[in-house]
């Protein structure tokens, strides 16, 4: 019958909504929650080899329809971290660790330390828009550099975060997958910011910031189609202002495999288990066995 | 809607040593906000940072309670009468209503977000006990407010300072026991430092009483998405700053041991 | 006393409320109209040489805080555009000539058309995102070219309208600028898609359009607010998602000379006004007597 | 908002020779709409254009009556029971209440949006004159429905064929004086061929009859922000599709005259 299960490269999955870095999975009591509350599986905050304590605050802010935030990585360093990771994993959460440096070996160096923690996969987050790792993910010399020295560093899967800012996602999309990534995840935060009219200040504390949610969702799913387009063979996890079922399906049909939840979990943690019972009642109405009738299906219309 | 509302400061009361109380309006926030309830507090080109409401008033009119124990509250305490700060919230769950007979203890500060409570009990003419303690006469907020709120029932406020400059000579937790033998509460409110929270959650499971304390941990986005302020699986921006007992019992092994940094580092409370 | 009077390099307007192209600025009529409800100036729909039809209908669709569009520039050509726009040109509308065409040459073209309509500036489109010649402004030798050779053959002030869909839109603007232009316009629509999940098919004719509307206004200010800290000496236009005074204020904190308005004005004429009466409100409360005042104010606050 | 709303054609019924009436639902349209104003059609794959509703029922029930005049109008033509149409809108201004007595002129499909009308004038229990024009019998819509609504009055329904093969042989506009001076129309309503239209209105003026007619403009977004339809101006998809007399004074130079092309381009209507 019906079944949300969905296969990422070698990784395996019972559902397909995974929750996004950097949303609220900083501690194994809030990873194992989120998947208690139905996740798929969870992507750690962005994790970095020391700790870091992030952007002054305001770090958050609303726009239309929107988040702009600027977190600025805050972690406790993959020492702490792989500590609250494993705890996770050996209660069997399938854990995938975002990994973020300021050189290529970090990134192993904190790669190699989720895998020790039995994560099912890294992602590797080169497009954080007001961090220094993002200028990684707008440049396919670099994209290749560190995407190919993590997969010559580990076994387990390998996947990339990708970012829309940039002239042209595909490049690099193509570029990751030319290094070795075993799946792309799009997208990270489009670059913005917004300024308080009554002082003249930026509201962020570090001015820049990323804009999540229903505002970008048109942007996310461009980008999942024109990788899907340009014949990219890995999988592609979308990401980019879900907040229902319909949002959901979207993704799939522009070719995403799977996807993550961000910003939507401001409205609780129901939404997770909404989206899922969501796609099974499409499914049923439709008569669809599985998700991959239905990956695509966009391409298959014009 | 989670963009800070800039407003101009209309008064300023300095409430003891580095403590201030500052007066502002924001109808969205009073329109919503329950006693407990915190906001989120943006001093432009400084920070942004957690604070309670210590007073909610007519006319939209409210207030936070400052202590100065770092940049930006330092800043805040300096600002004057007509500088603006922005807010946003009402966040998180406030205290429950009140009973027929309410105890309510506060350390130093902590004192802030239960003001308000203790207005209500008094405008809804049920029964209220204070303990404030403090570390000193000149260093305690709220003794004056509070004994002018209790100038008819004097023996329903008490006061503790750890150098005996007012009141009882030691801590709140001394005078606990003999407060709570005395009556029958139907609802017991405590804020202030974790340790001192500690304690009463302790003797509150011995004693089965009906404890509702308010936590603090690193607050970022406020709204419960960046895991910055988890104490084990709870957010206090969401599912706090308030906890009821049972919900602490679920937590005993972190509340009043650990908490985390900016960072999300553990750093021990002891 | 407060006034919205402005100046953009010659030009000079009553106020800074521009209509930006595709808007309604396809007939004398229409021009003329969007004048008399208050508008500083009226930017044309793009033009090119020969009349185009624009892409198959759906062109427009709601997404959430914005609308997609994909028009695909249908125009009746400049000679009978020209037509429409001396009309307006006459009764003495401050008319901009918005650009567009296949070639440097037909570039050329229609710009000296509008030149000799009467027109106070032209604005070259090198940056509708699901055109080709949106392909210009997202790379610098070609912006430099086009822009350039437009200047080279009119004395009409030309304003380049530049697109977010690069990776660094600062670099595009610098090149704009030492070729010659004498404003930006920031930014065009962000390249987005939207697909219908009960069918599957992308709901556009052209499946790609461009975001417009409240949902891309922090990426607008963040571009503006880029640009003008380059350092840029030319004035800049801001535009995206300017619905009320408050998100123009924003625009000029963050180092605006003037401000366009496009999708606002689904929600009618009086936005134009609005728009006006408030700023006009702020100044006097602010005592502001003119809005070079407020003019890249945030820059100042960091 | 502004989406195609994608919906299940629940019926099809053929009107005379490449017109067809195309049943579905919508919630949205339904609740809001007014007769006159105008819907955007998607056919996946295909296009999507403005259409007329020609029946406002129950439950949602709505209909559109479309002649084949090109490939999108073929392509819905074609559409079986349970094939999948989206709709947006409703759009426009609609016609304005009926009042006491009331004539109703279609030409053709023209009569679609006019259905409706008539219905709320049977329905609301005024008087309607309504006159029907077509080519020839098999090429004109309606007309077993309008003579079923006028069984019991069927002098209030006339028709004019061109080749008289049925009614009148001739066009409305013959049988316009004779009507019109037997009766006091509080309302004049009329949609149809464009020249048709503007004979009417001229005779209209002459008499100082109180018309509103719907007038066709090329259509792309449909909200009043692409500047395709404009009719002077106006434009069709908002101060539209339905015009009073005194605003086709301000258009008389183009209405009947000119129209535009998808690119905009001017095109003589004679
Ligand atoms: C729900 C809640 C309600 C609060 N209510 C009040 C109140 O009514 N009155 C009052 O004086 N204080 C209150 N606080 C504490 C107040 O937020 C901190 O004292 C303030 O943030 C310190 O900032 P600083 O820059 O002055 O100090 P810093 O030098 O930055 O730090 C001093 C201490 O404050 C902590 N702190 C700094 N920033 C934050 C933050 N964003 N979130 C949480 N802790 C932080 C630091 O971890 C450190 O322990 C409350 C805190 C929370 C979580
Ligand atoms: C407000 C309004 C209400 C209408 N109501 C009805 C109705 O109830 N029944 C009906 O049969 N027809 C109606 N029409 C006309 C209908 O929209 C056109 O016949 C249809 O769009 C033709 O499309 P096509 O692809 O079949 O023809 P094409 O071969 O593309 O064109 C045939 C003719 O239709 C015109 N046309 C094409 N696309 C559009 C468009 N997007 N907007 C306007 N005109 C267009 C062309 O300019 C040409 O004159 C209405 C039009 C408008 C503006
Ligand atoms: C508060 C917040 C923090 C984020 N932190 C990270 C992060 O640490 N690493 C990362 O790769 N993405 C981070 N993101 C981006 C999200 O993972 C996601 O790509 C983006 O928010 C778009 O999805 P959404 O619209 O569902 O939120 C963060 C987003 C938000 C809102
Ligand atoms: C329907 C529509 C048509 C547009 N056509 C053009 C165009 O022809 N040329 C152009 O440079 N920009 C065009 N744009 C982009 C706008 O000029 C503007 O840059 C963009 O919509 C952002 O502003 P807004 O959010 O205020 O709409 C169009 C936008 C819309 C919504
Ligand atoms: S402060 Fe971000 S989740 Fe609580
Ligand atoms: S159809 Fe776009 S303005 Fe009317």
């Amino acid at each position: 019958m019906a079944s949300l299960e969905i296969v990422l490269g070698s990784i395996r999955l019972a559902n397909p909504v995974i929750i996004a870095s950097g949303i609220l999975g900083t501690t194994a009591e809030g990873i194992k929650l989120l998947y208690d509350m139905g996740a798929g599986a969870v992507v750690t905050k962005t994790t970095t080899l020391k700790s870091k304590p992030g952007n002054p605050n305001p770090t958050v802010v609303s726009t239309p329809s929107g988040l702009l935030n600027s977190m600025g990585l805050p972690n406790p360093g993959i020492e702490e971290m792989s500590r609250e990771v494993a705890a996770a994993c050996s209660e069997g959460v399938p854990v995938i660790g975002s990994v973020a440096g300021s050189s290529i070996n970090e990134f192993i160096e904190v790669a190699k330390r989720f895998e020790e923690t039995g994560v099912v996969g890294v992602e590797l987050n080169i497009s954080c828009p007001h961090e220094k790792v993002g200028l990684i993910g707008q440049d396919c010399r670099l994209t290749y550099q560190v995407v190919k020295s993590v997969k010559d560093s580990i076994k387990t899967p390998v996947i990339v975060k990708l970012t829309p800012n940039v002239t042209d996602i595909v490049e690099i999309a193509l570029e990751a997958e030319k290094a070795g990534a075993d799946a792309l995840t799009a997208i990270n935060t489009v670059k913005g910011m917004a300024i308080d009219v009554n002082t003249g200040y930026p509201i962020l504390g570090n001015r820049f910031g990323g804009l999540s949610g229903p505002a970008i969702k048109p942007i996310a799913v461009r980008c999942v189609y024109e990788i899907y387009e340009s014949g990219v063979k890995i999988p592609i996890i979308g990401v980019g202002g879900i907040s229902n079922w319909r949002d959901a399906l979207e993704f799939f049909m522009a070719g995403a495999s799977a996807i993550q939840i961000g910003t939507a979990l401001m409205k609780g943690y129901q939404v997770i288990e909404k989206i899922k019972r969501g796609l099974i009642r499409y499914m049923k109405k439709n008569k669809l066995e599985n998700l991959n009738q239905i990956i695509g299906l966009s391409h298959k219309r014009c | 809607m989670h963009t800070p509302r800039v407003c101009k400061i209309l008064k300023i009361e300095s409430e003891a040593e580095n403590i201030k109380t500052i007066y502002f309006k924001d109808r969205r926030i009073s329109r919503r906000i329950v006693p407990g309830q915190f906001i989120m507090v943006w001093i432009p080109g400084v920070d942004e940072i957690p604070m309670g409401v210590s007073h909610i008033g007519l006319n939209s009119e409210l207030a936070i309670t400052v202590e100065a124990v770092g940049e930006a509250t330092e800043r805040l305490c300096s600002l004057k009468e007509g500088d603006v700060i922005g807010v946003r919230g009402p966040y998180g769950r406030g205290f429950s209503n009140p009973g027929l007979n309410n105890l309510v203890i506060g350390g130093g500060t902590g004192m802030a977000p239960l003001i308000p409570l203790i207005e209500l009990c008094v405008r809804e003419g049920v029964k209220v006990n204070v303990l404030l303690g403090g570390r000193s006469l000149n260093r305690t907020p709220f003794i004056e407010k509070l004994s002018s709120i209790f100038k008819s029932t004097p023996s329903s406020f008490r006061v503790t300072t750890e150098d005996g400059s007012y009141g009882y000579r030691g801590l709140v937790t001394d005078l606990l026991e003999e407060i709570v033998l005395k009556n029958n509460f139907e609802r017991v409110y405590a804020c202030g430092p974790e340790l001192m929270l500690r304690k009463i959650y302790e003797y509150s499971i011995e004693r089965k009483l009906p404890l509702e304390v308010s936590l603090e941990r690193y607050i970022k986005c406020g709204v419960g998405v960046c895991g910055s302020c988890y104490i084990g699986p709870y957010r206090v921006c969401v599912e706090g700053p308030v906890f009821k007992i049972n919900e602490l019992e679920k937590i005993r092994d972190v509340f009043g041991e650990w908490t985390r940094d900016a960072a999300g580092r553990l750093i021990s409370l002891k």
